[in-house]
Parts: structure tokens; sequence; C-alpha cells
């Protein structure tokens, strides 16, 4: 046990869509399917209100990753939103990349609401990956510095 | 200043056993802005709201956190109670500690702090929340059907009993879908057209129901109560109010190769046709792609043989829209391809069939007029073995098939069994089986009866291999319970294929945005509670659809969605999700970004004046029609300047939830 | 167009006619058989445990051999092909083997499935085309009726060897054709021989041929033809009196450059 | 050893998932050589599933199989029961002393057209 007290945990942001993925977050719940409780959900209405400045917000306060949860391509409640989400997202990573954070601390993944099975997995690999990655160097936002 | 309560649900051992409730309620009492907390047993209970009403009233609580189940579950109770404590709404947030913690944590050394991360985050973002008024919409009185098989029928049926219009889309020229191909129903052996025609005719003639036949659903735009469909009325090249259904152009078309879809392809069909005698409308269509007229210009005949000048060669699509306040999916099932299941020489044989060909063989109005007949050679056949499970319950590395069961197969291959032995008991009827499944009224009487009194006999394992051999077809399977190889000369071989959605049903689906699962069946709101419910507000399913069912199942169905339909109907006005989008016109630089992605244009922009830091100004802004925007929030991010936001989820709230969540840093 | 090609151990004694028609074939359609340099015995089968290394080397040495003349791998025998093709598949999909194969050859560039292994007749219907056979053919085998032999070695396990629809094949039928002559489809075309169990039980594997010699003379064939050196001696074995060839002797007839023909 | 661990060796060995079989007998439908076989396929998987494995080990059944690969070809639920037999029988042969055929029998075995290929596939099947 005195091992365990030291163990790094890491500490996961995910957002996940209310129709698709926060569904699949319940049926993984309901089904007893366990992930990490470094995984903390915040619910958004679809995965396209996944604003950018969330996830910097979040690397700025210490997350050491962040994961992007919509609905199946094709199959978001609101016909594109996950489309948008997702080019989005690909413009982002490639910022933090450039700003030093690695591109495996942040993820977009496609669950449906039948998928509980898959959110489970995604989330134990996702908790495993960034967990072998380590502590993340908090952002520095130039505002705060004198 | 705000001043929250927080509220700890046990739920029962659920949440109690892997998270210290009492604990998680002690570390909200230092939170910022909470000035109350409790935990208690069951919140969703009467006792429990009663227990949220009262330290609302006793604490004059702006805000409320409920730390329990889903939000999914339970937020609308929690939102009325707020309500009846004389709360807005929308000043509830709930912390979801039991799917999202006590049911997938092991103990409450991990459970507990989680959980009191969770309602941090709640608080923090409640803290923000703003008192939210719903809108309303009005309802279109109307209500759409999408399929004209048994289920969709059955539900426009209810609907038009209980006063309300509604209009039936099917894709092919004739209602009755595939019950009108069954011969015989189970488990009462009755006719299938029998039954099915009056209900039919009852759909023809109600004044409430209008049909759309050889129609399809091109676009679905709009929302619950408020639905614009656009709808293709194919060209049948023939005027449906003069044409009389006295099928001499039938009779006489010289183009005879159209496949005749009614008999599963088994025989043809002419260019003009009706699908069958008992058609609805029993109208004739012309097959444009067999028509020789339509084709190369020259023949003609059945111009010049209608005597009620029925045929119009120059018939174009008609495309029409329409207002729908309700839309019922009911797009049925086929059976699937049996390409990858090659080894039952269903491809190399006319003598091996699918149930439903088979179905065609029996009847009385089918390709061989209900004689049994080999395909092959018009020959009596003096064995038949039926082979269940083609194409079911396969695991999905099989690489083919469907990882379900098809549900309907058990019953439908102990009726034909039945059927054969009982009009013809020189044949001898074996059926492979891996296990019989007959869970329904009177459905393990009906399949013992087949076993004992009509001498049908099951062998309990699968055939491995069927070739045809010195004019018989070879099976070759295994008898498990005899521990034998058999080797059967047989002179026809049935194949209980699996069933799968309509292929059409996929694309239905995005246009609806209602949800799918891996199979392409349509998703349920919730698989116990919301059966007949898709996840999207206004859209509901009927029959197969939604999963492989018989048809007293789709019948009972078709009716539970009728009456969701009716009770949507009867309202006259709809409360609207206040969670919307909303643009602060001083920020906004009319850049038209959110326009751009909005999937509902609901965003507008015209010139308005502002009064900006006591200077008129006229600027050219950003305006969204509440009742339109349905809250997903893709303008937000889009919105360059920082002026558009949603109600409910807005910037300051989500960003407060991260800045909680990562405080345990 | 030039291709390398694997005989295998028993097309160097047993199986001549099978090996050198292929070449004397290949050439008169114009494709070159190029023999690889030194090449192994395959292993006859492919090992069905996970945990066998060491008898998938050669075939892996064959293939890698292949990958670097930079050229398609042709095998005219089933029983080679199908070693060589499922080793190709397990070292592309399978990385635990990959690394363990490697670091047992450690080859200077390491091998990753690269190669691309294909069947004679493959060779005939995707490089050459049937068509073009067709065109080529001198004496064509008018009214002849003959069943092709599949086996279970060219089709199975289909996803892995992709030959042919595994149930339902029509490779050898289409080759027939276009030799001018008739083929005969039959139940058990994709039924196994016998294979090596004919040294363990020799009635076994004479059993399981002549139900397949049964099956194809019931259907109306007067020859049968396979690609595979043993699927011959069981078939001939099996007493159904059937005669039993090669395709590629069937083909040189054919192409008119058998000899004695 | 005990059953678990010699089925959990006959798992790890051939890679197959005896577990997943829904014991619709389609392998014993197919199998050319069922007629030959003492335990037939189905009840091999059965067998490997319950950790029955010793009356498997000395049963000649290990020798019949063709290895032809149409019940991993046409089973529904991907159980690859072929790959199982040859599992067991590696577990046999891989004994010292155990080799079911050795280079030794072959000569008695031999005639003038037997191909090369069947001596060697017979000595990959039937010893190490």
């Amino acid at each position: 046990m005195q091992g365990e007290v030291n163990e790094f945990k890491p500490l996961i942001v995910a957002f996940c869509c209310n129709w698709c993925s926060y569904a699949g977050a319940d049926l993984a719940g309901s089904s007893r399917l366990s992930y990490p409780a470094d995984v903390k959900i915040i619910r958004v209405p679809c995965s396209c209100r996944v604003n950018p400045l969330f996830i910097l917000r979040a690397f700025q306060r210490g997350a050491d990753g962040v994961i992007i949860c919509g609905c199946h391509p094709g199959d978001c409640h609101y016909t594109t939103g996950n489309y948008y989400a997702r080019r989005r997202m690909t413009v982002l990573f490639r910022l933090l990349e450039f700003m030093g954070i690695d591109r495996q601390r942040v993820r977009v993944e496609w669950v449906s609401a039948a998928e509980g099975a898959k959110f489970a997995l995604v989330m134990n690999e996702f908790a495993g990956a960034v967990k072998a990655l380590g502590e993340n160097v908090k952002l520095g936002d130039l505002r705060c510095k004198p | 200043m705000q001043k929250i309560g927080v509220f700890v649900c046990w739920c029962g051992t659920n949440i109690a056993a892997t998270v210290d409730v009492a604990a998680v309620a002690d570390a909200m009492r230092s939170e910022p802005g909470v000035v109350y907390a409790a935990d208690y047993q069951y919140m969703c209970s009467e006792v429990g709201q009663q227990r949220l009403i009262a330290a609302v009233r006793e604490h004059a609580l702006t805000g409320v956190v409920i730390c329990a189940c889903s939000p999914r579950m339970h937020e609308q109770t929690f939102r009325r109670a707020a309500e009846r404590a004389g709360l807005n709404p929308y000043m509830v947030e709930i912390a979801n500690i039991r799917e999202q913690c006590s049911w997938i944590h092991k103990d409450k050394a991990v459970g507990t702090p989680k959980a009191i991360a969770l309602a941090r985050a709640a608080v923090a973002k409640v803290l923000k929340n703003a008192p939210l008024t719903a809108g309303e919409s009005p309802v279109a009185k109307r209500a759409l059907v999408i399929g004209g098989g048994i289920a969709g029928i059955q539900t426009a049926l209810d609907v038009a009993e209980a006063g309300y219009e509604v209009d039936i889309v099917e894709k092919s020229p004739t209602i009755g879908g595939r019950m009108a191909q069954l011969d015989k129903t189970f488990p009462t052996l009755d006719c299938s057209a029998c039954i099915l025609t009056p209900k039919m005719v009852e759909a023809a003639q109600s004044p409430n129901i209008e049909l759309l036949t050889y129609s399809e659903v091109e676009k679905v735009a709009g929302f619950v109560g408020n639905f614009t469909v656009t709808i293709r009325k194919k060209a049948r090249y023939v005027d449906t109010n003069r044409c009389t259904g006295c099928a001499e152009c039938v009779a006489k078309c010289p183009a005879r190769k159209g496949k005749n879809e009614f008999n599963m392809g088994l025989d043809n069909r002419s260019a003009i046709y009706i699908p069958f005698a008992q058609a609805i409308p029993n109208v004739a269509t012309i097959d444009a792609s067999q028509c020789i007229k339509l084709r190369t210009g020259k023949c003609g005949i059945c111009e010049k043989v209608c005597s009620a000048g029925a045929i119009d060669y120059n018939q174009r699509d008609e495309v029409i829209e329409r207002r729908y306040g309700a839309i019922v999916a009911a797009t049925g099932f086929r059976p699937i391809s049996l390409e990858k299941f090659g080894e039952y020489a269903y491809q190399e044989s006319p003598d091996v069939v699918t149930s439903l060909e088979f179905e065609r063989i029996l009847n009385a109005a089918g390709p061989t007029k209900g004689q049994l007949v080999r395909p092959s050679d018009g020959k009596h056949p003096h064995e038949i073995v039926f082979i269940q499970c083609v194409g079911s319950r396969c695991s999905e590395d099989a690489g083919k098939g469907k990882t379900y069961c098809s549900k309907i197969c058990c019953m439908y291959t102990a009726k034909h069994a039945m059927l054969v032995r009982e009009k013809y008991p020189d044949v001898r009827v074996r059926v492979f089986y891996i296990d019989v499944r007959t869970p329904g009224k009177n459905f393990d009487e009906f399949y013992r009866r087949a076993a004992e009194q009509y001498g049908v006999e099951y062998v309990k394992g699968m055939v491995g291999k069927v070739w045809r051999q010195n004019g018989k077809l070879m099976v070759q399977g295994s008898d498990l319970l005899n521990d034998e190889q058999l080797l059967i000369p047989a002179d026809m071989v049935v194949l209980a294929a699996a069933i799968e959605p309509e292929p059409g049903a996929r694309a239905l689906a995005t246009m609806l945005t209602a949800s799918m699962d891996t199979n392409d069946f349509f998703s349920e709101a919730h698989p116990k509670l919301r059966p007949v419910e898709s996840p999207t507000a206004g859209v509901f399913l009927s029959g197969a659809c939604q999963g492989p069912k018989d048809i007293p199942e789709t019948v009972a169905q078709a009716g539970a969605a009728a009456i969701k339909v009716v009770g949507l109907l009867s309202k006259d006005r709809l409360v609207t999700n206040p969670c919307v989008a909303h643009s602060n016109e001083l920020l906004c630089n009319g850049c038209s970004q959110c326009e751009k992605v909005c999937p509902y244009g609901a965003i507008t922009y015209s010139e308005r004046e502002v009064v900006d830091r006591g200077v008129k100004d006229v600027r050219r802004l950003a305006s969204v029609n509440e009742a339109v925007c349905r809250g997903c929030g893709a303008c937000t991010v889009a919105c360059p300047s920082g002026a558009m936001d949603l109600k409910g989820f807005a910037n300051r709230q989500i960003m407060a939830e991260v800045d909680a969540i990562c405080r345990a840093k | 167009m030039r291709y390398s090609y694997y005989p295998g151990c028993t097309l160097k004694t047993r199986a001549k006619e099978l090996d050198r028609y292929a070449r004397l074939s290949a050439v008169a359609l114009g494709a070159e058989l190029e023999e690889l340099p030194e090449w192994q015995c395959c292993g006859a089968v492919y090992p069905l445990a996970k945990d066998e290394i060491a008898t998938r080397l050669s075939a892996v040495r064959a293939l890698m051999s292949a990958r670097d003349e930079g050229r398609t791998l042709v095998t005219v025998c089933s029983a080679c092909h199908n070693v060589l093709k499922q080793t190709n598949e397990a070292l592309k999909a399978d990385a635990n083997l990959r690394m363990k194969v490697n670091n047992y050859l450690d080859p200077e560039v390491p091998y990753a499935g690269e190669a691309r292994a294909i069947h004679y007749l493959e060779l005939l219907r995707d490089e050459i085309g049937f068509g073009e056979v067709k065109k080529r053919v001198a004496n064509p085998l008018k009214g002849r009726r003959i069943a092709g032999y599949y086996g279970c070695l060219l089709l199975r396990p289909s996803a892995v060897m992709a030959l042919d629809d595994p149930e339902n094949p029509r490779v050898l039928e289409d080759f027939i054709r276009a030799l001018g002559a008739e083929p005969v489809a039959y139940g058990r075309r994709n039924e196994c021989c016998g294979a090596y169990v004919t040294l363990e039980d020799r009635a076994q594997a004479e059993k399981s041929a002549r139900k397949i010699v049964q099956s194809a003379a019931d259907a109306g064939a007067e020859t049968i033809v396979t690609a595979c050196p043993l699927c011959l001696y069981n078939l001939k074995n099996s007493a159904g009196g059937l005669p039993v060839r090669y395709i590629t002797e069937l083909l040189a007839e054919a192409l008119g450059i058998a000899e004695g023909a | 050893m005990n059953n678990e661990n010699l089925r959990d060796l006959v798992v790890e060995i051939s890679g197959a998932n005896p577990r997943k079989c829904m014991r619709c007998g389609k392998c014993s439908g197919t199998c050319p050589a069922y007629a030959e076989m003492e335990y037939r396929p189905h009840r091999i998987v059965a067998m490997v599933e319950k950790g029955d494995i010793e009356p498997l080990m000395r049963s000649q059944s290990l020798y019949r199989c063709l290895a032809c690969m149409a019940c991993v070809e046409r089973c529904p639920r991907s159980v690859e029961p072929a790959k199982l037999v040859e599992a067991v029988r590696l577990l046999v042969i891989r004994g010292q002393g155990q080799n079911h055929m050795s280079p030794d029998d072959i000569p008695q075995k031999l005639d003038a057209e037997l191909p090369q290929q069947a001596i060697v596939a017979a000595l990959r099947k039937y010893g190490k």
C-alpha cells in the first residue's frame, strides 16, 4: 500500500456530448465497467460546443490530459457538430504540440450511446497513455506574469 | 450573492456503498457559496423532494446541486421540485456520482474523492447559472409515418382513430409490406392476407389518413412539433385518379422480364404492374427501367388498351413539402444477403431458398400457385431440410452475418414445417437447430405441435455444407444428440436467413438526426422505459426498424408509438428548450461566422441601432431565433469576438467546471 | 514481365511435369519465371500454433529473397503457396511474430511482409488475364469435360488466402473455359483429399479422395485437374478411375507446347 | 499439470478461444474426418473449454484431423477448432520421446509415387 500513496494520479478532463458519449458513459456505469477515477466528465450539448479555450484553460490549470468525445461521424444529434469539432481539434492539437504539449495528451473519440464498453475501453486506454507520459507541465498565462 | 444548497443522494446502497455520502456533504459545506448541505437515502422520492423544497425555502437558496444519478435520469424531477419551491428550474445542476462514479469504482477510497470533485464542479457551475425561461412553440397537428407495412399501418390507424391527420409515406407502389408477402401467421395459422387486407382498406378509407405510396422522404427540417418534410412522389406514369385497377394493361404488356419483388424474384412481372391482387392503392405502376416505351420510345400498348386513359408517359416526379408535429419511423426489415454463406449452395441451386421465398412458394398467389414444387424442375419434393440461424448469432470477428438472434425464425420455421407436413404427409421434413427459441404466448406449444403431431423431425446440430449431386441436394450436417454426421439427399433446402433493417433506414436516421445502433436498427430513448421513442424529440419507432420482432409485438409497438404521437399532437404548444444561443450585440462584429455553421438556419443578420458606451451606432448584428435554435453551440466556438454564448452551457459556466476539476492540482 | 518463382521440393522430384509446364507455359504467355537463387523447403504445412517460429523461417527467407529482388513471387504448388501466403500475411498482421522472426534471422533490412506472393492461377487470371490465355490457345480442348479440384489449400483460410470465394470459387472453371474445355462444377471440389494423413492412415485418405472423385464423376467429368502434387497422389490412389492431371499439363497441351503433343 | 493449466496452455498455443463456442455443431457437420474421430470437433472444443485435455491427449483423433480448415472457415463464431486440435497434439508430441511419427517410420511407408511434401507434412504434423 505504501507504494500506491506516491503513485502518479493523472488529472484528465473529458468533454462528453450529451446525446452520445455522455449516454455512453452512463451505459458504462450501468454495466459496471470501470475506468480510472482520474477521468472527470464535463457534459456539453455537443462536441462542437467545446471551445479550444476550454482545453487551453484545463492545461493552464494543471490537467494532464483532455479528451473530447462525440457522436460518430454521420450520427451527430445536431447533424454536423462533430465534424466542426474534429476540424477545430485538428488545428488546436497542432498548436498544442507547438506549445510543448505532447500530442498523446489530447484525443478526440467517437462513442455512441450504445457503446458503454467502448467508453470504458477508451478511458482506460487514454488514462494509461497519459499516466505513462507522467505529469504535465502547466501552461503559463503570460497575462499573469509581472 | 448566491446561496447554494447541496443534496447528496445515497440511492440506497447504489451510491452509499462506494461513496461516503456524509463526507461529500461535509466537504461541500466549505465550498464558497454553499450555505446548506445534506445527504438522504432517496432524493428522487417524494420525501427527498420535500426535503429539497423545505431547504430551499428555509435557507432562501438561490441554486441547488443534487449529487445523484445521471441527469439523463432525474434532471427533470429535480427541476420540477425546484420550481415547486419557487426556484427557477434552471438553477439546478446535477453531479453524476452514480453512473460516473459509484458504479464504476470499487471502494470509498476511490469513490469519495471523485464524488467530491464532481460535486465541486457542479457547485462551481451553478454559481454562474442564471434563471432561464422556456419559450413556447406551436404544434403542427399532423403526423408522418414512414413505411407502410403492418407497423406503419397500425400506427396510422390508431393516430387517425384519435382524431389526428396522418400521412403514410411508402416507397413501393402499395402498402402492406412484408406481412402482405406472408402466407400464414404463427401461432394460429390464420391467413396473413385475411387479417392484413381489412387494415389496408381501413387505412385507405380513413378520412384522416393520406397514403403517399411510391414516395420517399427526401429531407427533414425543423424539430419536435414543427417538422418540415420534403417528400418525393415518384412518377408512376399512371394517373392514379383515373386508373381503375382493371389490369388490362398488365395482361397486354410485352415487357415481362422485371423481377417480381412481391414474389422475392422467384418469377417475373410485366413492366406495368400491380404488385398483388389486394394492392392499395389498386392502381398500375410503370417500372421505367423495364418499359419499352420509356426506354426506346416504341410500344405504347398500355396506353392503347387503357379505356380509362390513365397512362401518362410524360409524368414527372413531384416534390411536395408538408409540416408535421411528429414523425414515426416504421421502415421494417429484409432478409440478409447470403453471399457470404456459400456453403449452403443458395447461389448455385434454385432449390435452396430463403424462408421468405418459401413463404411465397406456399402462398396460393405465389409463383407456383401454392403448389409445393421444386423451383428447378417443378417436381414434387420428398425430402425438405430446414436450416436455422443462417447468418444470425455470428461472432463479430467471423466477418459474416449478424451478432443478434433474428427472433422470428424459430417460429416461422415451425410454421413452414407444419404446413408442409399437413398438406403433404409424404414429405419428410427435418429442421436443423442450435436452440429452439419460442418465448411467446402459445409459441412453445406451437413448436411442440410441429414435432409431436405433425412429425417434423428436429435435429440438434448444424449443416456444414450443401451441394448438388445427381439431381439431389446433398446436405451434410451434424446430429449432435445421436452423435452422428448426417448426409441427407434432399430435394429442397430452406434457409432461415437472418433479418436486417431495410437499407434505406440509415439515410433516414441521418435526416431525422435519430441515432442507430451498430446494426443499423433505430435506437430507443431508453431500452426499458422508453422503447418506442427515439432519443430525438418528436421521432417515434414502430416495428422491426427498432429490432427484430414478430407481428403481435410489432402491432403492440405500433399502438404504443401512436399513443405517444397522440400525446404530442394533443398539445397546442410545446415548451421549448431555453438552453439556446444568444448574441451580445455590443460584442458582435457582424462577421457571419456563426450563421455559416448553424445547421438550423437559426441565425440571421440585420442592421440594427445599438448604444455602445453612450454612442448611438447602426451595425450589422447577429440575432438568434430561439424557436429554431436547438442549442448545439457550434456558433459559440465559431464566433471570433466572443459575442455568441449558449444559455445553460455558457463559457463562464464550463470554464468554472474546468477550474473546479483542476483545483485538485 | 519477370517474376520470382518458388518451385518447392516436390516439383523437383515427383511433380516435374507441374514445374516444367509451368515454366514453359509462362514463357509462351510472355511471363518469365526466374527461380529464386537459393530456397529451402517451405515446410509443406503452415503451422497453426502461435508459438511456432522456427518452422516458419524458411518461408520467410523465400519471401524476403523475392522482396530483395523486387519482384512478385509466383508459386504453382498449392501447399507451398498456402504456406508462403499465410506466413506473409501473419508477418504483416502480428507484430510479436514479426519481432521474433527478425530477431532470429537478423536480416539487413527487417522483413514485415513486403513481398507479394501469388499463385500460378492468379498469375494467369490477374497478371496475364484469361482472355489473353484464350487468345494463345493453339489446341482448344474442345468437348473435354474437366473438373477443377481446389482442395483446401488454395482457398482456406479465405480471409488470408483471398484467392477466390471459398465456397463458390470459379478461378479453375474460368481457367478450364479459357483452354476451350467445358468446366464441370461439383460439390466436393473444395473438400480435403486426405492430405498427409495418407502416411498415418491410408484408408482414411483413400476414403476422403474417393468421395471427391465420385462427386466429380457423378457430375460427368472425364478428367480432374489440380495444382497440388499431394492432392494428385491421393486422388489417383482412390481407385475412382478418373485421370488426374496438373493444371500446367493441361495448359501446355492447349498452348500446343506439350512434349509429344 | 492440472486441468486449468492444461487448458490455458492449449488456449495460449492455439490463440483460439473455445469460450466463443455456442454449441451449434457446424464444425462436426462440416468435418471430412468426422467418421474417423473418437472425439468429434464440437466435442473437442467443449473438452478444451472444460479443461478435459488429458483424454484428448490420449486420443487418436489428434492424428485424424486433416487441418483442412473447413471448420475454421465455416464456424459462425470463429472458434477455430483446427487450431485447438493442433495445440493439443503439440502438447503431446513436444514431450520427450513422444513423436507420433519419426523419420525411421518413413521408409516402410514409401512408394514410388509418394510426393516429398507428404513426408515433410507428416513429419511436421506428427513429430517435432
